[in-house]
């Protein structure tokens, strides 16, 4: 089990901010993870529709979308940031 | 390398809801040697042509802290800094309010503003903040996107 | 070019032998536009390892004001801010006690960093003040010396 | 007359912040009011004796030493600035 963790509009889209899941054997880098999001319903598919501006996060820190997802705890999907 | 074992931190990030105070946060640093200027930056609210009610900030608990503490570090390591103190805000700000604080302290005018200017910096693209409008007329706007010139900013440090 | 005719002036600049309080003096300047950044830099005295008692501002009164009003004017040439302030203090100045502040407002940070940063540096340069240094065992000290890095900071201007 | 105003240790060697002063005729730019008040004592010479690092104002404006003195209501002398 994997907790999956969203922010901003990827969490509006999805409809909820965070999720337990078990993740398929064939999933093993975020964009594998990505990509098998896409397929559940029209919500993960509106919030990853252009991967290539969502942001991740391997238990906190920030990783690319070719990063294996190994261990991690926690992975959290979100928009480029706007803080500042 | 700064000290964050002890009480008397001089490296302070805050992540809180209410606001700050700029010359109490001075003050704090001043205990940590012979500082010789203060650089500090306020970011606040701006009310967009009188259009915006709030913004409304979100932000991801304790990566937001962690990768203000990372940025901090970078800037002990790259200037000559006695103290630094970053404290970003979350929630429902107003136009006029503040949203982000950085505090730089150092014996020397130029490292206090490196190190303020350096943390904001990349404080904008790399902590893990969110700014959503909401309108007067009653509706919740859109998400701020992000800008591609708070990415260049970052190459005036390599 | 910001107004300088009327009492609400988009520049201040003030030489007093008073403290100042930055927070008043970022309050006054959310007067002039939708400011989104506000930087600051406000030098102190250093107690140079203990041996000095106080330091003794002098300044050409006059010269001083007319000097750093046009280096506030440059700086509203070359970057785009909302408002600015210089504060200058002169007099008897103990370790510690602020000298010097600076505060620049505009709709954006690097703006209001680089607004700061240059007035410092020109101030450093061209406004005239003499430190003369006090010792704790009773002397007057040395005048202070130029710094050839004060020259070499407005560089980064050009 | 002209008034000659001087701060920090060029006041100090002088032994006074300000003085008026009728220039004789041949003293038309600031280098030559520097030499000539040189010749006036020890005062004046330990003052301007490193001519090159003082620094000079004709009415509250930085000038240069083969600035011409002109109609100046006030000429101040100093030594570099170190304010801020």
């Amino acid at each position: 089990m994997i907790k999956l963790v969203y922010f901003a509009w990827v969490r509006e889209r999805i409809g909820k901010s965070q999720e337990e899941m078990n993740l398929p054997e064939n999933v093993v880098t975020i964009a594998d993870l990505i990509a098998y999001l896409r397929t559940l319903d029209d919500g993960y598919e509106a919030a990853f529709q252009e991967p290539q501006v969502i942001r991740a996060a391997l238990d906190k820190t920030h990783s690319l979308h070719d990063a294996i997802i190994g261990d991690a705890k926690e992975i959290a999907f979100f928009p480029p940031m706007t803080g500042g | 390398m700064p000290n964050q074992d002890h009480n008397n931190l001089a490296i302070r990030v805050q992540i809180q809801a209410e606001d700050f105070d700029l010359e109490s946060e001075i003050n704090h640093l001043k205990q940590f040697g012979d500082i010789g200027g203060v650089a500090s930056f306020t970011g606040l609210c701006r009310d967009e042509g009188g259009q915006l009610s709030a913004l409304e900030l979100e932000h991801y608990p304790g990566m937001a802290e962690a990768q203000i503490l990372e940025i901090c570090h970078e800037a002990f390591k790259k200037f000559d800094l006695i103290g630094i103190t970053a404290i970003h805000r979350f929630g429902k700000i107003a136009p006029g309010e503040n949203i982000v604080l950085v505090v730089a302290a150092s014996t020397h005018r130029q490292a206090a503003f490196d190190g303020a200017n350096f943390v904001m910096d990349f404080l904008k693209t790399d902590a893990p903040f969110w700014k959503k409008e909401h309108l007067k007329d009653g509706s919740s706007g859109e998400w701020v996107d992000a800008k591609d010139k708070d990415d260049a900013a970052k190459d005036k440090w390599r």
